[in-house]
């Protein structure tokens, strides 16, 4: 029974990095329409741009960090006009597969690149962790607590206190208008793409020191953070969140109390069961059907 | 002063041609509405105007310049807004958020003096202003409709385009938003009026456009066009004119 | 020669011809070794991409869990010969039946999902099925997989267990082939083209789609009971989710319109990445790049590139058919109800779109239902044949209530329509379009050559019998108007429903529409049509009803409604008062 | 349908030529020996470290002057770290026709998939794949160049009961086939010692968190931790997680615990743990010597990734010499009357089912460096 605390505190971190994966995949599902199964690459090449700046080059931690995330924004730039800006105005299912086929091309890549080995990449903080009554509290589970949680509500401030933040929402909410206001959505939906990345890039960074920078992470989180994004109602920004938290609780408690080997199984089969209970997710928005 | 002037307006989608050849002005500070049947290409015209149609060939001058070919977002920036059919909210966002996005246009205009703006417009329509904080998407027919237009006139338009205001509305709804595209002109602002509404549309209008299967069929002040066999003929077929 | 029996023949033709190169292929075939290997691999998954291109190509439907049909597939062979000691081919029957049904099964609780979230649960299905066959290692051997499977008697030798591979492989595409001109195949191609005009043309999309699952799956299946033979060895990471995503791109790289595509897309990506090796690292990143270079650039895969160059259909025979049988018929308009809605009324939320409609429609007789835009009308239409789902109020067919059936099935009670904002089968010819409303269930023709005569006879009707051998989106639109009218008039309904058929039309374009509507006036059917242009409802209609704000304010003869001043006002607005 | 070899093997060029792969006129002047790694994938690390072995070896021959007057020349093949990558790969290696043998993979899985082919293909085969069962399904050409985990259960369980005097077993291992086989080996060799293991638990390969199996090693109250764990990503994982949450017994673990790869990812959290080892580089003169020329080439630390397919490439040239010919059933019995072969992980006398090798090394992790503690071997 004592281990309930500490399982807890451990989904919810874990929780927290597929609700950040997942937040930027909501984005470009709201600002773009497209689906991006390369959105756990993008964690993976953060954490590599990390390893370059920080461990190889030697710079300073906070410099690195900033110059990762930004690296992955012009990296999301690259990217969309890549795989999503030519095949735009065709069927979603090709945008999908070019995204998957961007997620194959960079994962060989870095492989090919930067070498097979994974690396270490040291958290955010250098203390290890410490103890909060039962629970065992890691200075980097600490971190990717605090961190998802600021950026969560900063996301939060800037899409509801902000112009640009509603010039976002209208972009993504009805495309033709929001142009037809003055709104220049196809920079805003390039400015998607590059927030996405960052988000998916930083996300990546947190996790490194725990699962070691490899390229392997890049299916790890993306698959997750798509299912919560499912769960959580496809398209919706808290849905995103509570989705992660969801998976993150449950394949934790689920691993300790039922089955380790079948961890991964828990979160889909609870994706299938909200799909055939609820279809629209639980935080699923319904807009009336017609206006 | 011409504001708005097309000549040879042609447009088509895949299916096939809307619009052929259509000639039209509006002068500055009119009304001016185009009327016609389902099909007969009114909102095709609003929708070259504000660049979003593929295929048009022609001549579109707005302020004196050609306006065919630019962007969409760069034509709201000259000061032309829209407010299509259907009204078009942005129906996760606030009622007031969707009537200060109207102002995306006016690129440099301070923080401060469009809220109070935004303030203003609650003024105008002052049913809108216990929704302020509503959700576009919960709001009815008519108070859509009002938002819409709160939203055109957020871009200060030299020139407003009204698609079917009166689209689904009750009869006081409708005598009621075009009441206010009356009080709109007063305050100097150039309307082009989309309207299939003849009557209500000519009530406030200067001029009108009878446009039938893509070509203009008359025009003429509402005097002229009231009672014109042609206009009801276009909307009634023949038996109701020859009654 | 009809057009069926030349399909028929055309249909032996390729087969033999393709049976005589499997058997060449066998005979040539290095009996050991790598080459050997490869060939096998392309064959099996080549039969395993046909069902993806059946689901996909045929049908629609976007999956990502072909995979873990082709490791069901395997392991009921591997499990079954070593375990259980069941004879090969009948462990591959039973490996293609238990796929098969899987595939139904998750095309029952999944079908009415769509898109994207049908995406995701097939990759969940996938993920799944990894799991369990790597962790119940009690019954599937866990990772270590199963060796030692063996072949079954005679097909030993690796040329011979070739041949029998790839005679399956023929088989399969010749099945894909003749099913893509089939009537199912029709059927899958509508709901791909057009859910909504699939079903109100009597297709049941939902077991339409549920069928395209199950042979999928079944397809994957025997590839998977063959691959199990061939490579005597299988474990779960051979059909991973990664595998998964390899069998999608390869039907998209050849074309997922065609099983030849399928064959070739497979071919290329088994041999491709082989070739690629040379590139050591970097190859499976060139893989990836190749991806989104075809997406962008290749559409419609390497078939799609290749059989718009190579093949263009030859126009369809002119020889004479039987006219149009309801043409023959002739009577006047009977005082008996076809149709007739009771308080129908459906909301959206606060906004009552109809609000409690009663519309009586007398048999032969031409019924028009007209009223400013918004007033409801469409709505209308799409509650009379069950698209929407009343919110009160009855609708009968003759005298039969139908309030609760589904489109399909008031379309097999002689109920058809066409479409404002046109609903054609884009992906098919206009013969086949129309061939799919004459194959309706409940339609007084059977077996493909009557029903082909009748399409014909109903594009002969409509002045576009010439134009039967092309791609329907190659028609200009007024043209795809006749097409959609003829698709209904080929299923000879009770009642024709038409949603604004001349909107988007020219004046001559218009004219041509009302003498066509006139021409059918007088064989009792009954036509019940929704316009706006006045001059052609009063041209054709009997009988007018006229919404407003969802409720009717007129019902009568055209004179009279036309001088209803509650209809006037309605489309004009009040009179002006002249005084002001 | 059988075709004569002549046709078949006109057919087979000739798809090599349009493949791109034609077969160099030089055939004849190097003993060609086949590599099969994983350089894409996942663990293509792993591969990377067994090529540079394997290079060492054919350098260390070739510079003293070959095998009857021949050069050595490796021919390698990517096996994408997955099972259907190894057949294949295998297979086209062996489609050459021009190899002596074989060094493939350290994967037990891999080494299943290919057993029939093997059989057919008739060349010896050197593996490092460590799943006991690989040496009993009889096959001729099968030559393990690692000691089995037959001997590493043995050990790890003879070394924790007899000289850590510890009683109550903690066994973490993964669900594949190394992993499933070797805590079985454990459960039997501890079984053998009178102990039942308190707590067995098990893990798929790449997690993203290990807390509940750490937690629940320490509620079992377990004095002492084995592992057999595949991935050096899940051994850094688990290393950590153990040292976060406390649990301080000591930790006696499958090769992986000690490589240099999971040194690196752990750092400290693996300080103090032992590992069985097949390759130190302290434990004989041969793996000295060897480490040395690793270390100087590549400057990093040697460990058993690299080591195999040195004795592999060592002991296949001793052979041809003994045979004084190329013919594999020739290097077969040479290798099979081989006597004592001294190779960097131990002793090879090869049986008929290819086992050559009977203990294991234990070392030690002091503060990150690989301490030899001593090996203990077996008699068959």
């Amino acid at each position: 029974m004592s281990m309930l605390p500490q399982l807890l505190f451990t989904g919810i971190c874990i929780g927290s990095i597929y609700a950040l994966v997942s937040l930027g995949f909501v984005l470009l599902i709201r600002a773009a329409n497209i689906v991006n199964f390369a959105q756990g690459q993008f964690s993976m090449l953060g954490a590599y741009f990390m390893v370059i700046l920080f461990a190889s080059l030697g710079l300073n931690y906070g410099l690195s960090l900033f110059l990762a995330v930004v690296l992955m924004a012009v990296f999301g730039v690259l990217f969309a006009c890549v795989s999503y800006w030519p095949l735009r105005d065709r069927n979603p299912i090709a945008v999908i597969i070019s995204t998957i086929g961007a997620g194959i091309l960079l994962d060989n890549t870095v492989l090919a690149a930067y070498g097979p080995s994974p690396q270490v990449l040291r958290g955010l903080f250098e203390g290890e962790g410490f103890l909060v009554g039962p629970i065992y509290m890691d200075s980097q589970y600490l971190s990717i607590i605090v961190v998802t949680a600021v950026l969560v509500s900063l996301q939060y401030l800037v899409f509801e206190k902000t112009t640009i933040g509603k010039k976002i929402q209208a972009t993504s909410q009805d495309r033709e208008m929001a142009a037809i206001l003055g709104i220049p959505t196809a920079l805003i939906v390039m400015g998607i793409f590059a927030y996405s990345a960052a988000l998916g890039g930083l996300a990546g960074i947190l996790i490194a020191p725990i699962l070691y920078v490899s390229v392997g992470i890049s299916a790890l989180i993306g698959v997750k953070a798509f299912a919560a994004n499912i769960i959580g109602g496809f398209g919706s920004i808290p849905g995103a969140i509570f989705g992660g938290l969801i998976i993150g609780i449950v394949e934790t408690l689920g691993a300790a109390y039922i089955s380790v080997p079948y961890r991964d199984a828990f979160a889909f089969i609870i994706l299938i069961i909200v799909l055939l209970v609820r279809p629209q997710g639980l935080f699923g928005e319904r807009i009336s059907e017609k206006a | 002063m011409k504001l708005l002037e097309i000549k040879g307006l042609t447009a088509r989608y895949n299916a096939g041609e809307v619009l052929k050849g259509l000639d039209l002005c509006v002068e500055e500070g009119e009304i001016v509405a185009l009327l016609g049947s389902n099909g007969a290409g009114k909102s095709t015209t609003l929708r070259a105007i504000s660049g979003l149609m593929a295929n048009v060939s022609g001549e579109i001058v707005f302020n004196g310049a050609p306006i065919l070919g630019l962007k969409t977002a760069a034509i709201a920036r000259l000061e032309i807004a829209y407010v299509p059919e259907g009204r078009r909210l942005f129906p996760g966002l606030s009622v007031r958020d969707n009537i200060l996005l109207g102002s995306s246009n006016r690129r440099g205009a301070p923080a401060t003096q469009l809220k109070k703006e935004v303030d203003a417009m609650f003024d105008f329509f002052p049913d809108l202003k216990a929704l302020e904080h509503a959700y576009a998407w919960t709001l009815s027919g008519g108070q859509m409709q009002m938002v819409a237009v709160a939203r055109g006139l957020m871009a200060k338009p030299k020139l407003l385009l009204l698609d079917e205001p009166s689209l689904g509305l009750g009869p006081k709804i409708v005598q009621q938003v075009f009441k206010i595209i009356a009080e709109i002109r007063q305050r100097g602002t150039t309307v082009l009026l989309v309207e299939q509404n003849a009557s209500v549309a000519l009530a406030v209008a200067d001029r009108a456009y009878v446009l039938d299967a893509g070509v203009l069929l008359v025009s003429g002040t509402p005097n002229e066009l009231w009672g014109n066999k042609q206009v009801r003929a276009a909307y009634l077929g023949g038996l109701a004119a020859s009654a | 020669m009809s057009t069926a029996a030349a399909f028929r023949q055309k249909t032996i033709t390729y087969g033999l011809i393709g049976f005589a190169a499997v058997m060449a292929i066998a005979f040539i075939a290095p009996s050991e070794g790598y080459y050997l290997n490869i060939l096998m691999h392309a064959a099996n998954y080549a039969i395993a991409v046909v069902g993806l291109v059946i689901v996909l190509g045929y049908c629609g439907q976007f999956a990502l869990c072909q995979a873990a049909f082709l490791g069901i597939g395997a392991y009921c062979v591997g499990l079954g010969t070593g375990d259980y000691g069941i004879p090969f081919f009948v462990a591959l029957f039973l490996g293609v039946v238990i796929t098969g049904l899987v595939g139904i099964f998750l095309g029952l609780t999944t079908l009415n999902l769509n898109g994207h979230y049908l995406g995701m649960v097939t990759i969940a299905f996938q993920m799944i099925v990894t799991m369990v066959l790597t962790n119940w290692a009690g019954f599937t051997h866990g990772p270590d997989g199963i060796t030692k499977i063996p072949r079954p008697a005679g097909f030993g030798g690796g040329s011979t267990y070739l041949g029998l591979c790839l005679v399956c492989l023929v088989a399969v595409l010749v099945f894909a082939y003749v099913l893509k001109a089939s009537r199912l195949g029709r059927a899958m191609q509508a709901v791909r083209d057009n859910e909504i005009a699939a079903s109100t043309c009597g297709v049941d999309v939902f077991f339409t789609k549920t069928v395209a699952f199950g042979i999928c799956a079944a397809l994957a299946g025997l590839g998977g009971g063959l691959f199990a033979g061939a490579f005597n060895y299988i474990s779960p990471d051979q059909f991973s989710f990664g595998e998964s995503v390899v069998l999608l791109t390869m039907a998209l790289l050849g074309g997922v319109e065609s099983a030849f595509g399928a064959l070739i897309g497979t071919v290329l990506l088994v041999v491709l990445p082989e070739w690629l090796r040379f590139l050591r690292q970097i190859y499976l990143a060139v893989y990836g790049g190749a991806v989104i270079a075809i997406m962008i650039f290749m559409p419609r895969g390497v078939w799609g590139l290749v059989s718009k160059y190579l093949f263009k259909t030859a126009p369809i025979g002119s020889a004479p058919v039987k006219p149009l049988p309801l043409l023959s018929r002739s009577a006047t308009v009977s005082d008996e109800i076809v149709l007739e809605t009771i308080g129908l009324a459906k909301y959206f939320g606060g906004l009552k779109a109809v609000d409690g409609v009663d519309v009586k429609v007398r048999k032969g007789s031409v019924h028009a239902l007209i009223g400013p835009n918004g007033s409801g009308k469409t709505t209308m239409l799409n509650l009379i044949t069950g698209l929407y789902v009343a919110t009160a109020g009855t609708v009968k067919l003759s005298g039969q209530d139908i309030t609760a059936l589904k489109p399909h099935d008031r379309t097999r009670l002689g109920m058809c329509r066409t479409f404002q904002n046109i609903r054609v089968f884009r992906g098919l010819t206009v013969l086949e379009n129309v061939i799919i409303g004459a194959e309706r269930r409940g339609n007084d023709v059977e077996g493909i050559d009557d029903v082909t005569e009748r399409a014909l006879a109903a594009l002969d009707f409509v002045g576009l019998r010439d134009r039967a051998h092309l791609p329907v989106g190659d028609l200009p639109y007024g043209h795809q108007r006749y097409v959609e009218i003829a698709r209904a008039l080929a299923g000879s309904p009770e009642i024709l429903l038409l949603d604004e058929p001349a909107a988007g039309l020219n004046s001559t374009e218009k004219t041509e529409m009302a003498e066509l509507l006139q021409r059918l006036k007088g064989h009792g059917t009954t036509i019940f049509i929704i316009d706006h242009d006045m001059r052609l409802i009063e041209q054709v209609a009997d009988h007018i009803t006229v919404l407003n704000f969802g409720r009717r304010i007129a019902d009568d003869d055209p004179r009279s409604v036309f001088t209803h001043p509650e209809v006037i006002a309605a489309y004009l607005g009040e009179p002006r008062n002249e005084t002001a | 349908m059988r075709f004569s070899s002549r046709f078949v093997l006109a057919l087979v060029s000739a798809l090599g030529i349009l493949a791109g792969f034609s077969t160099a006129a030089s055939a004849q002047e190097t003993i060609k020996v086949g590599l099969i790694v994983p350089m894409t994938g996942p663990i293509a690390e792993i591969g990377l470290l067994q090529t540079e072995g394997a290079k060492l070896g054919v350098e260390k021959i070739n510079a003293a002057g070959g095998v009857l007057g021949k050069k050595l020349e490796l021919v390698t093949e990517d096996d994408q770290a997955t099972n259907p990558g190894m057949v294949l790969a295998f297979s086209k290696l062996i489609n050459r026709g021009d190899l002596v043998a074989v060094v493939a993979s350290l994967r037990s899985t891999q080494m299943n998939a290919i057993s029939e082919d093997s059989k057919k293909a008739g060349l010896p085969v050197f593996f490092g794949g460590t799943d006991p069962t690989l040496t009993t399904t009889g096959n001729p050409w099968f030559f393990r160049a690692r000691p089995s985990d037959a001997y590493s259960a043995k050990v790890i369980a003879d070394y924790g009961v007899n000289v850590l005097k510890k009683k109550k077993w903690a066994i973490v291992h993964s669900t594949d086939a190394f992993g499933t086989n070797g805590s079985k080996a454990l459960i039997a060799a501890l079984k053998e010692l009178g102990v039942e293991p308190v707590v067995v638990q098990s893990i798929n390969n790449g997690q993203t968190d290990l807390t509940p199996v750490v937690l629940a090693v320490r509620q079992s109250g377990a004095d002492i931790i084995s592992s057999y764990v595949a991935y050096e990503t899940d051994v850094g994982l688990l290393a950590r997680q153990f040292k976060q949450f406390g649990v301080t017994a000591p930790w006696v673990g499958s090769p992986s615990v000690s490589t240099t790869t999971a040194r690196n990812l752990a750092g400290p959290a693996l300080y103090d743990t032992y590992s069985v080892a097949d390759f130190a580089a302290e434990a004989n003169p041969e793996a000295k010597s060897f480490s040395e020329e690793f270390n100087k080439k590549l400057g990093r630390l040697a460990d058993y990734t690299s080591g195999w397919p040195y004795d592999s490439v060592m002991l296949l040239a001793a052979a041809i010499k003994a045979a004084n010919s190329t013919a594999p059933d020739k290097i077969r019995a040479a290798l099979l009357a081989l006597k004592d072969f001294r190779g960097t992980e131990g002793v090879y006398n090869y049986d008929k089912n290819g086992e050559g090798l009977r203990g294991y090394n234990i070392v030690q992790n002091k503060e990150g460096k690989i301490v030899f503690n001593r090996t203990i071997t077996f008699d068959k």
